[in-house]
């Protein structure tokens, strides 16, 4: 049972982030309620009051300018961004991102800004929208602003977003000509088990189609929150895509993780799964780039 | 070979109707007038003295009639097999899941508040959670008469002439986990208590007047004081046995309201503590002659307990001796010891106790056949049991497919091709199984009786008390049934199970149904049979003996011009001064012997069903993560009823038994389980599952004992499923996995060590 | 504090007064009565309490009943239409896909949606989009063989 | 669950296990320390306030010294209930101090935490990635204040 609280339902974000800002610590915005249910039933997170923000209007949108790149509504769900053909066309591996949260029953209802502000390391979205340079637009009282989604995590299902602030699009610039993404979720029991590695690639070529002139590569599942594998990228960065390359890249991406050992898998494991799925991804990623 | 109009159809399942449309009724389901919800408080630790137990709390939240401790039970001790558990502790608690105090309330939030507010103050105890560790002399104690449950010993045939022989020897250690049924309904009861004395419950069980007897024992009350009824039961795999107290409490709470008590556990109770599959640390020895024959086995088990004995007793046994006539063993030895822990009380769960040693004994004759330069299937033929044989423990065989089925998987998989060609990673394997159909275990009656009722509208009902939990045994009754009296399967219908109104029977376990039940209800419409055959015979002026029936009619043999319709006979007999309706009854208990206690000698079962099971599989050479890309079955179930639901049991099985071989496994931290959820203890979706799956029934060999030749085929689907995955491993990436679930994890260790070794 | 909500389940609208906290699982069956939808793992991994909401496959365990007032909801109750099974539930039936049957309901709903936005998939996306659905008993075989056969008509 | 860190402080071994040994002085070193009470020589209560995101625990524990070697090695038995969680938490904690050189000392501390109740299934890496944090935090106050007074 989930222990008893008010539901505030604003009808703009204005509101509610007055809602939030009057009752503070007690209370927590909810969107699709995945998690957020999972904790309460629980017990571990009795809110006094929830501030549901699905009933606000506008908030669930999918648009594309080459000026502007990718904007995201904070209420779109798994299953709209899995579907939308701009998506397909222009972020390719964001769809197949999206398409491997949860299940079809999950993706109905999870919205990527509850994702997000879930902040739990081991979802699928983030990795891949960390190699993307995604970032997010926040509202609050005193205004707006954006922030960059590295900036974004802090520790376990914590982000930089102050209690009266509200998390209303994800934006994600458009990727320069002759770039391919990859996302692998490895996991070590079922297929749709929560898995032991999350990796993102993303890789830009050189007009010669030789050289790696940019390489972004997000990881899940192997530390506190979503990283960016800082090292790995400067590493591979200018390189041309080489065998020996990529194996010196996965020594290097092994030591930038923290994984820590449990169902999924040991530490030690894990860090070397990261190496061998840092491979794959960017090979994958290479090939697509070049197509 | 026999024509039959029912016998061998794909019928759908008679409760289906209700099934697809979700008008099944399931014990949570079921909403009494002015009910109560009831729920249960459990033990955090893994090992504690109760001090003291604090209900004032409690008992002062609206809406909470009933706040129960151990002090409120009768304190009888009760189990399966060794009474050493109680309804509600009192004295000690044994494992993180015991049950401490219970709660009934008007509605469910009223009780959980309830729950939470009672304060047990607990003495920790010293904790053991490894059997080795528990064994150990010095270790202490968690219940007075010691750690060990159970010790058996024997050796058999000549053992030392066995060892000399022996031209080839190999010996290793094996080990399974302790895995969960995880049927997807809960366990769950609904108890009325009237007060002339008489409780009532709606039980989610597959073990009907088994369940009753236990309640009854439990609560200090007379069998005649209770009545059973069985809802649809939503799967249970020898987990739903009435081995852990839920019915009890329910029953309690009933008797202490005056009101109806709803207990549903959640899944996290059911991962604590229900029962599930017993862990088992193997140490296997055999000996092989020059030819490929097997000249001894060695085998030693020590099987985890838990903090409780449900089945583990008979489970243990079965891992030590059931695979004894798989193969022609001449020279045995065995030993088998039974260890508390404080952890899950295990028990019973498809297979019972016999998957671990397949998975041992399996592998050594892969290990063997690679060793002396046999395909696996050549070594296995070689010693394969074969019909008429009497096995080194007095099994009896009376049909046996075993050659028949490795040849038919060999042929369905291409297995000599295939090895051949196969690519790189990629690899075959297979196993071979026996599995029993019934187990003589129970006051020397592994029997079942039935009444069939032939309505003056020509409807038979049939009363039997076994009981369906999904497996299909309501449709293949239903099917025997109409065979033998010739009429179609839609005119018969089984009454669901109740103890008032069923005949007694032992319930779903050891795959005995279709083998068991199938000859009571035989028998019983055979009875009755003869009385309509007499009435017949009067009005169609012929003998008996003469009178055949077919598609719901009666008529002379060759004569079918001059047919009266079975309706048009039963109200004949009724309607007619003394006129009397038409009650046939049957009774069979199958030709089978106990077993002696330590030497576990005697025909276990009227019936052995075989088989081969084979696999493709592809392990990831960087991650160590196994794909099963192809799955073939050729079993020996006799004649099969239905196919369709006989291919069912199979597939389902599979699931299991390919989620046992690599991913299953209960995880304990101090005694607690870490994955007590659906999320954290995964069982495969359907896209984990091979594409490639067929099954085959090999019907050369059918079974005279058994109703037109059937014999059991519940179980054994998972028995052979773990070896065949592990030598298919073996034969992809040259390592050998002795510990179970075979995650990638330790696939790849394996295989570093392996290349290690190499440089 | 109660609020009074409209459900509409089924095509028949249900007034109830429910807490927020309540989930439209446990509506459903206690409140309004239709037990077809089953509680399974109650963390929305098991796919027991599968309902469609406006045509969507959800998981009414791990939605507040509060979110469904004013949707279209459909449990399994809602695809026995005028005395005739829906083609899913028939070759459920006929390929023998289900054994206990506390899965089916949630595997009927998750089957429909599947053939409702894709007619004709393939084995691997039938078996993809019933991932999240568990059953223990068929080991999937006999439901994806149903699905197909509906697809072929 | 165990929890093994090792950490470097540059001070006397001396002066570290003096520091340590003092609750008042160390006990702010524990992340989320509220407050020490102590009962005996051996035996102190504490009160650590941890945040999870938007779960907050309190633990009340109570600290047992079992063996005790200055300057080098110390044993303690902690044992508390959280109790807004309904969980009890158990942890057998091994500390020891070598002397690297004379002005430089290596910390290092095992523990074998055991947590019942409601926390126990809150997802095992969660719980344990906390722990390695807190302790990281641990090692660096305990530097600070040292390292300066030094």
């Amino acid at each position: 049972m989930i222990s008893g609280f008010e539901l505030l339902e604003p009808k703009s974000v204005k509101e509610a982030c007055s809602m939030l800002s009057k009752y503070g610590d007690q209370a927590k915005v909810i969107a699709g309620g995945l998690s957020l249910l999972l904790f309460m039933r629980e017990k571990l997170y009795r809110p006094k009051y929830l501030v549901s923000i699905m009933g606000i209007k506008g908030l669930d949108y999918i648009k594309y300018d080459e000026k502007n790149g990718l904007r995201i509504g904070a209420l779109t769900t798994h299953r709209t961004i899995e579907n939308s053909k701009t998506i397909k066309e222009k972020f390719p591996v964001m769809a197949e991102t999206f398409h491997k949260v949860g299940s079809m029953r999950i993706r109905n209802v999870g919205t990527i800004g509850g994702n997000l502000c879930h902040a739990d390391p081991r979802l699928d979205p983030p990795p891949t929208l960390l190699a993307l340079d995604a970032k997010v637009k926040v509202v609050g009282p005193k205004g707006n602003r954006t922030i960059k989604l590295e900036d974004f995590f802090v520790n376990y299902y914590e982000t930089v977003l102050k209690p009266d602030e509200i998390l209303t699009e994800v934006r994600v610039p458009g990727s320069p000509p002759k770039t391919g993404g990859a996302y692998i979720r490895f996991s070590t029991k079922t297929n749709d088990d929560t898995p032991a590695v999350e990796l993102a690639a993303v890789v830009t070529l050189d007009s010669k189609k030789e050289v790696l002139e940019n390489v972004k590569i997000g990881l899940g599942a192997l530390a506190p929150t979503a990283i960016r594998a800082k090292k790995t990228e400067v590493f591979l960065k200018g390189k041309k895509f080489k065998a020996d390359i990529l194996e010196e890249a996965s020594r290097i991406v092994s030591q930038e993780v923290d994984p820590i050992g449990d169902l999924r898998g040991s530490e030690e494991y894990k860090k070397e799964m990261v190496g061998v799925m840092l491979k794959r991804g960017v090979k994958m990623a290479y090939e697509k780039a070049g197509r | 070979m026999q024509e039959f109009s029912v016998i061998g159809k794909r019928l759908p399942k008679v409760e289906g109707y209700d099934k697809v449309t979700g008008m099944a009724t399931y014990v949570a389901d079921i909403k009494l007038p002015h009910m109560l919800y009831g729920k249960v408080l459990r033990s955090p630790i893994p090992h504690g003295k109760i001090l003291h137990v604090d209900t004032e709390k409690a008992k002062k939240v609206p809406g909470v009639k009933a706040v129960l401790t151990g002090e409120d039970t009768p304190k009888i001790k009760w189990g399966a097999f060794i009474d050493d558990m109680h309804v509600l502790a009192f004295d000690n608690v044994r494992f993180v899941g015991d049950e401490v105090a219970a709660v009934a309330a008007v509605d469910e939030s009223a009780a959980e508040e309830a729950i939470d507010l009672i304060k047990v103050d607990y003495e920790e105890l010293p904790t053991l959670f490894d059997v080795f560790e528990a064994m150990k002399s010095d270790a202490p104690k968690i219940h007075e008469k010691g750690n060990v449950a159970l010790h058996q010993k024997f050796v058999k045939g000549d053992f030392e002439g066995g060892m000399k022989e022996a031209a080839y020897v190999f010996e290793e250690d094996f080990t399974t986990p302790i895995v969960w049924h995880a049927y997807l309904e809960t366990m769950g009861a609904i108890a009325t208590y009237s007060l002339s004395g008489k409780l009532s419950i709606w039980l989610s069980t597959q073990t009907l007047f088994m369940a009753r007897q236990r309640i009854a024992r439990a609560l200090g009350m007379r069998i005649a004081d209770i009545r059973l009824i069985q809802p649809s039961v939503g799967g249970g795999f020898g987990g739903k046995s009435c081995d852990e107290p839920t019915a009890m409490i329910c029953g309690l709470l009933a008797k202490k309201t005056g009101r109806p008590v709803r207990l549903i556990n959640t899944r996290e109770e059911e991962f604590q503590a229900s029962r599930p599959r017993v862990a088992a640390n193997i140490h296997l020895k055999m000996g092989f002659r020059k030819d490929g024959t097997i000249a001894f086995k060695d085998a030693r088990t020590v099987n985890d307990n838990g903090a409780y004995s449900a089945k583990a007793p008979a489970t243990t046994g079965v891992t030590l001796t059931r695979i004894d006539t798989l193969y022609r063993f001449k020279n045995i030895r065995g030993e088998a010891i039974l260890v508390y822990t404080n952890k899950v009380p295990t028990g019973a769960f498809r297979g019972f106790g016999n998957p671990p040693m397949h998975f041992a004994v399996e592998q050594m004759m892969d290990m063997a056949a690679k060793e002396i330069g046999l395909d696996p299937t050549e070594i296995r033929l070689r010693n394969a049991t074969q019909v008429g044989d009497v096995s080194i423990h007095g099994w009896r065989v009376n049909s046996c497919a075993l050659s028949d089925s490795i040849r038919k998987a060999a042929e369905l998989m291409n297995w000599k091709e295939e090895r051949a060609h196969k690519k790189a990673h990629q690899g075959l394997g297979m196993g071979c199984f026996i599995h029993v159909s019934g187990k003589r275990h129970f006051g020397n009656y592994d029997g079942s009786s039935a009444v069939v009722k032939v309505n003056e509208d020509g409807k038979l009902t049939i009363f039997s008390g076994e009981g369906e939990i999904g497996q299909g045994a309501f449709t293949v009754l239903s099917q025997i049934a109409a065979e033998e009296l010739g009429v179609p399967a839609k005119d018969v219908e089984i009454n669901v199970g109740d103890t008032d109104t069923s005949t007694y029977c032992h319930g779903a376990y050891a795959s005995r149904l279709t083998y068991i039940a199938g000859n009571a209800v035989k028998a019983a419409v055979a009875d009755a049979k003869r009385q309509l055959f007499k009435m017949a015979s009067e009005m169609l002026e012929a003998i008996p003996e003469d009178l055949v029936s077919k598609d719901a009619k009666i008529f002379v043999k060759g004569d079918p011009s001059k047919a009266l319709t079975v309706s048009e006979v039963a109200r004949a007999c009724l309607y007619r001064e003394g006129g009397f309706p038409v009650i046939g009854r049957g009774t069979w208990d199958p030709p089978s012997e106990l077993q002696t206690k330590d030497t576990r000698d005697g025909n276990t079962s009227g019936a052995y069903s075989f088989g081969t099971q084979m696999c493709k599989v592809e392990v990831d050479p960087e991650t160590g993560k196994v794909k099963v890309l192809s799955f073939i079955a050729a079993h020996d179930s006799g004649k099969v009823i239905n196919p369709m639901l006989a291919e069912g049991q199979i597939e389902g099985a599979l699931q299991q038994g390919i989620g046992y071989a690599l991913c299953e496994e209960m995880v304990f931290e101090d005694g607690k389980v870490m994955n007590p959820n659906f999320a954290d203890y995964k069982i495969l979706s359907a896209d984990d599952m091979p594409e490639k799956i067929k099954i085959h029934f090999v019907e050369t060999c059918v079974e005279p004992t058994g109703p037109f030749g059937a014999k059991g085929l519940g179980e054994p689907g998972l028995v052979a499923t773990s070896p065949a995955i592990a030598n298919a491993i073996c034969d992809a990436v040259g390592v050998r996995i002795k510990g179970l679930p075979m995650t990638p994890e330790k696939i790849l260790k394996a295989i570093k060590e392996k290349n290690k070794a190499a440089r | 504090m109660k609020r009074k909500i409209l459900l509409n389940i089924n095509d028949e609208d249900y007034e109830v007064e429910i807490d927020p906290n309540r989930l439209l699982v446990d509506v459903i069956r206690e409140d309004i009565g239709l037990t077809g939808t089953k509680k399974g793992c109650e963390i929305g991994v098991c796919g027991a309490c599968t309902v469609l909401m406006d045509g969507k496959l959800v998981s009414s365990c791990l939605m507040l009943a509060i979110y469904a007032a004013g949707k279209k909801i459909t449990t399994i109750e809602g695809l026995f239409k005028n005395g005739e099974l829906h083609p899913l539930q028939k070759a459920f039936l006929d390929y023998g896909s289900f054994q206990c049957g506390f899965c089916t309901p949630g595997m009927v709903l998750a089957s429909k949606a599947i053939l409702e936005e894709n007619p004709h998939p393939t084995e691997h996306e039938i078996r993809e989009g019933l991932n999240g659905n568990l059953c223990r008993c068929t080991g999937y075989a006999k439901v994806v063989e149903a699905i197909q056969a509906v697809a072929g008509k | 669950m165990l929890i093994e860190e090792k950490f470097t402080v540059k001070a006397p071994r001396e002066k570290v296990w003096a520091f340590l040994m003092n609750p008042n002085a160390s006990g702010p070193c524990v992340p989320g320390c509220e407050k020490i009470e102590v009962l005996d020589d051996k035996t102190y209560r504490v009160t650590v306030k941890v945040k999870i995101a938007f779960v907050s625990l309190a633990f009340n524990m109570m600290v047992k010294i079992s063996e005790m070697n200055p300057p080098s090695h110390l044993e303690t038995l902690a044992t508390g209930e959280e109790s807004g969680m309904a969980s009890n938490i158990k942890a057998k904690n091994v500390l020891d101090l070598i002397s690297l050189s004379e002005f430089e000392t290596e910390v290092s501390y095992r523990s074998e935490v055991s947590l019942f109740g409601k926390l126990g299934t809150m997802g095992q890496s969660v719980v344990k990635g906390k722990a390695k944090q807190l302790g990281r935090e641990f090692a660096e106050a305990v530097r600070d204040r040292l390292e300066v007074s030094a």
